[in-house]
């Protein structure tokens, strides 16, 4: 299988959505004459024209509800964030409006919206810049929220985003453009909702997505190093949330951490854990052990960062005092 | 016709106070397109008159809840506005869309029934008064986030332009809207990309307890500060159905003609409270007397008859018409069944 | 004691403040002349005059930012969204300045604002007015937050709220603005982030707070009649959160359910129960039952919302499947 | 003197395309205050621009990270616009400040601290280059978020009018900035309150990648509009910085005197990429050659000398003098401290 970068791989679903769907368009700041802050769109203004790569203006209200209007009418909409930390000012037009317009509507409409937005820390921008806003929009009854942490599940997700009826987020962690990995020529889709269990095992469960399937591969690797039998579980899927998965998981290996790269309180982490304990606690071997970053506002220092950002050292950690592995 | 009728709008909204009867701008236009059926326009606007007051019936009655926006004194501007649309054209409204919903005719038994919560209301009952939808007639809402419908009016006017239709988008928008943020982002939106949009602004002088002088630099006239976007705008007097209608004329066939988006400003005026929690002590009872002098609803069909157009009796036979479609409407809606509670779950995804 | 009602006792409240400190001031849509959507300012204009009561225009990014402005002069502004869920076009004013003000200026600003809104469901408002975004705020590291449940506690929270010289979000359950209670005439305060054992009792802890306290102790009632001691918890403040208290309790009662009046899904409650179990699993004779309202746009009609609201049942029900109760 | 500058203001930017030469506007006024120190203005740009080269150096060495966004080519407007103010006055900015918290006399060695994240940085290096603060230099940020900072500039305003005091707030942001509705509220609210804000809007023709003329209706120039707020405005040559500051002294004037809020569009340039990350191919090179032709760093010393009024062995001094301070600044940087990872927790509540 060819190796891709991250950022290619969305491309790639992009283009093909882009050629194959005639209802399907972009809009965005500085996604066309400059080529999208991630170079994620570059060359797209130049192959599909203006009409279907809208830079917009600094407006993320107007043009995500204009976004969520356009999709109302049939089309089908791709609107880029240049960062999840500038969607709090369209919060209103993505809870209030395209969440609830199919319910409020007792069904009449539909919102086959894409949403993307580069998401999390971990590159010194400070706190206005560093958040994790999908945690909050994963819990909104009526959007889908995917976080794919490499490129092939880019792909796949990003290819499913699009043909859903639904409004889809999808949060690319941007610390993970220029990551690389096997990307097969074949076309494949990866379903909304389904976990993936990225690697087997039987004396531990670790859990994450997104960028915090990095620290949990590493930690995986030092646990199996130490003679342990990871499995690893990528969400993948924000909302919805594919609990069974886990489940499942718990049931063989009677041990779990769940990890997150945002921070620590309140996250999707807390809702596995709620979830988890009231199903499956009998199956466990020790509490549910839980790691996310620092509750505190990101700090610009890298040290300070790198300090508040889960590692794999916190993963290690976690596994340690709950389970003495 | 077109230039004229624009002078016209405008010059017939020099004063904002309302003159204190109804007669010194000319109510009925010789030149009207016979298309126009004034019968139709009164027939809407008491349709609508005589729903409102059932619906604050129903209200006291503890049968509607919520949140409840009467349009009461409005009618003219949404029944004149809505009269120059065509049925691909999409209207977008805000909470106060009783008027809107039935201009556009709109079931009035299943609107009814939605304010009463029914199953059978054009929402199943999920949405109430501040939410009705109806996507056959492409009325897109009843939104009750204040300004929040105006760039979903932008995106539906986006998807009219790309797919390459002469149909446009008409959104309304109260005076309170305007303070806003996204107000402005669309304004500024529909313009750079020529979007096929009008703008209805629909002035009534108050956003809830706050008359404009108090929440907005620059006075009470909105209409010339959106030249600062390069659109279109004018003023028209939203008390007489015909003058409304004709400046939609205007604006709907600049926008079928690609020239962009075009602005309206209709002065209007709510008899009655913001909603049926609100006392009005902010604003003193003269100021609403002076506009009820200028009530569309008794003003029109009494200019028609002196005017030789209709008889007392055509109007009288009208009005029993819309009374029992009324009282039916509320019939219908007590009627029907509530929803049933397996509904909870159904439509939140597709 | 004087019995006054929920509104009554904020009013009272805030009156102090405005006679007691000049920096002290409101801001707020219809707080003046209309005399506040929920009446709770009434008659605060004509005392205070229009220099001290702010009606503002329907600007809610503004007024709440020019709170944090006038805040981080040395003035203490009180400002009222008119609904919680109106605070969502606010809410990059809220996440990323008064609460990242402080730590991004490395301790040079202070943002001693308050923020009062109503919220919840509950009043057939549908979809876009029943929120309760408090949920998402106690998140924020740098802003605190409180639900008061009864007009005592509302009195001595908005009382420390004032004098805090954080930021303080004050969640005002609509449904309570009429609920009378006893308030003392002698002065007290509550001090934020203290959870309220509101009733003792050793069979079964029962944790809630704002709205959510009233199917608590109703069905705390029916529990009792039944021969069960019930212990109840008011969180009263969900930043900071009080889990020393729960986990006293459970230690006593070995039984816990956790009552959320807002969503189920990734609310305070999923942050409760994940910590909980992760601390005091060895002390529960079963699951952390977790109950909340129905994960769905509120719905408009009386019995649907109804239904989807958290109530008396649903806590008697998860005593049941938790504990046999 | 007032009067008489504001027609010169005025009259300065007939054309918003910049004169092939510098001459054609009067760079000195001859009737300015002798207050002004023209070494000093001149220094203060110099500084600026040494303090950004310095900055991009360290950028490429890894030693400046997350994002870096340099003043170079607008320190004529800084300068200027901040050399009319007082000690009381605050100053808010956005996320391309250093200009701003320099000109206000910031210490230079602590804000490039910050740049490095160190522990003697102005936040301490947890704000880094967006969020600078200086709190007792009335510096109240460094905002990243964009018009963000906006309405905190018009509640500091609210205090100082609160407070009874004659200081005042100003504000900077950007022509993009405009696009964001809060920027919009924020006029209003200044201007039915009346705020002492200074509205200082750097327009330098593009918001990143995107030129005026694409997302704006209404064309390049802001200032006009600005009258539907009621609120004075003016436009001004930001490469001038004599005329910056003249139209400053005009504006806070009227401020002190009561009249409220008051609006300067200063027509400027980057002369760089919007961040080091961009690689500018969305507009040509010439385009920022013919506005290289007038930069203040090289015009404003030359007229001076042209003049008379310094000779140029005293700017070759100046420019030792901060060439040194820049680079012990650099130096200051790098030997200072990483801040202790126990500073993670502080300052996150009182
Ligand atoms: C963002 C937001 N803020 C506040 C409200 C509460 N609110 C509902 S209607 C209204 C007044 C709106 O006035 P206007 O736009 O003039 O419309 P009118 O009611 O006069 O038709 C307010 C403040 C809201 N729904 N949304
Ligand atoms: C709400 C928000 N959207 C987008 C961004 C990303 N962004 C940062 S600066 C910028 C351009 C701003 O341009 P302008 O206001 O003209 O200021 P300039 O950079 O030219 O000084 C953009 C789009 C942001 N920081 N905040
Ligand atoms: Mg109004
Ligand atoms: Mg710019």
């Amino acid at each position: 299988m060819p190796e891709i970068l991250f950022r290619e791989a969305l491309k790639r679903g992009l283009q093909e959505a882009l050629e194959n769907d005639p209802r399907v368009f972009m809009m965005g700041e500085d996604i066309g004459e400059y080529g999208g802050a991630y170079a994620v769109t570059d060359g797209f203004l130049e192959k599909f024209g203006p009409e279907r790569i809208k830079d917009t203006p600094i407006s993320e209200q107007a043009f995500v509800g204009a976004g969520i209007g356009a999709a109302a009418a049939g089309l089908r909409p791709i609107v880029e964030f240049m960062s999840i930390s500038f969607s709090l000012v369209a919060f209103d037009q993505i809870v209030n409006m395209a969440a609830n317009l199919r319910y409020m509507s007792g069904g009449q409409i539909n919102v086959p919206m894409v949403i993307r937005a580069p998401t999390g820390a971990g590159v010194q921008l400070g706190a206005t810049h560093s958040q994790s806003f999908e945690t909050w929009l994963a819990e909104v009854p009526g959007i889908k929220v995917v976080c794919p942490s490499n490129p092939y599940d880019a792909l796949g997700l990003i290819r499913s985003a699009i043909k859903d009826d639904n409004p889809v987020i999808v949060a690319e962690p941007a610390l993970l453009y220029g990551d690389k990995g096997n990307v097969p020529d074949e076309y494949y889709e990866i379903e909304l909702g389904k976990a993936d269990v990225s690697r087997t095992g039987t004396d531990i469960t670790l859990v994450s997505y997104g960028y915090g399937m990095r620290p949990v591969n590493s930690a995986a690797d030092s646990l199996e190093e130490r003679g342990h039998s990871v499995e690893t579980i990528d969400l993948r899927s924000l909302n919805p949330l594919d609990i069974e998965t886990v489940l499942t998981s718990i049931q063989k290996t009677n041990r779990v951490v769940l990890v997150d790269s945002a921070r620590r309180t309140g996250g999707v982490m807390a809702e596995v854990a709620a979830e988890l304990q009231q199903r499956a606690s009998e199956w466990l071997d020790g509490p549910i052990m839980r790691v996310g970053s620092i509750d505190v506002p990101w700090p610009y220092n890298r040290g300070l960062e790198r300090e508040v950002l889960t590692d794999a050292g916190d993963v290690l950690a976690a596994a340690a005092e709950g389970y003495g592995m | 016709m077109a230039s004229s009728t624009k002078s016209n709008a405008k010059s017939r909204s020099q004063s904002s106070k309302p003159s204190r009867n109804g007669d010194s701008a000319p109510l009925l236009n010789k030149d009207l397109p016979s298309t126009v059926d004034h019968l139709d326009l009164f027939k809407m606007m008491y349709l609508i008159r005589q729903f409102e007051i059932a619906c604050g019936e129903n209200y006291s009655k503890g049968l509607i809840r919520g949140f409840l926006h009467l349009y009461i004194g409005q009618e003219a501007t949404g029944v004149g506005a809505v009269s120059g649309l065509r049925e691909d054209d999409y209207i977008v409204s805000h909470y106060r869309d009783h008027g809107h919903a039935l201009a556009r005719g709109m079931d009035v038994n299943r609107v009814m029934a939605e304010l009463f919560g029914r199953a059978t209301g054009t929402s199943k009952g999920k949405g109430g008064s501040m939410h009705l939808f109806d996507v056959a007639k492409r009325f897109m809402g009843g939104h009750a986030i204040v300004a929040g419908q105006l760039p979903l009016a932008a995106g539906l006017a986006l998807a009219q332009q790309y797919q390459k239709t002469d149909a446009l988008t008409m959104c309304f928008f109260g005076d309170g809207s305007t303070n806003q943020g996204v107000y402005h982002e669309t304004l500024n939106l529909a313009a750079i990309w020529k979007l096929p949009l009008l703008f209805f602004l629909e002035n009534n002088m108050y956003g809830m307890g706050s008359s404009i002088e108090r929440v907005r630099a620059g006075g009470i006239d909105f209409y010339p500060g959106i030249a600062t976007y390069g659109i279109p705008a004018l003023e028209v007097d939203g008390m007489d159905v015909l003058a409304v209608k004709e400046a939609t004329d205007v604006a709907v066939g600049k926008i079928r003609n690609g020239e962009g988006p075009q602005f309206i400003e209709a002065k209007t005026f709510r008899f009655v409270g913001h909603s049926l929690a609100d006392g009005q002590k902010y604003r003193g009872q003269e100021e609403v007397k002076e506009w009820e002098g200028r009530d569309p609803v008794l003003t029109f069909p009494a200019k028609l008859i002196e005017m030789g157009v209709v008889t007392d009796k055509e109007i009288a036979r009208i009005k029993t018409e819309v009374d029992e479609t009324v009282a039916k409407s509320v019939d219908f809606a007590e009627q029907s069944p509530e929803p049933d509670l397996s509904q909870i779950y159904n439509d939140v995804m597709v």
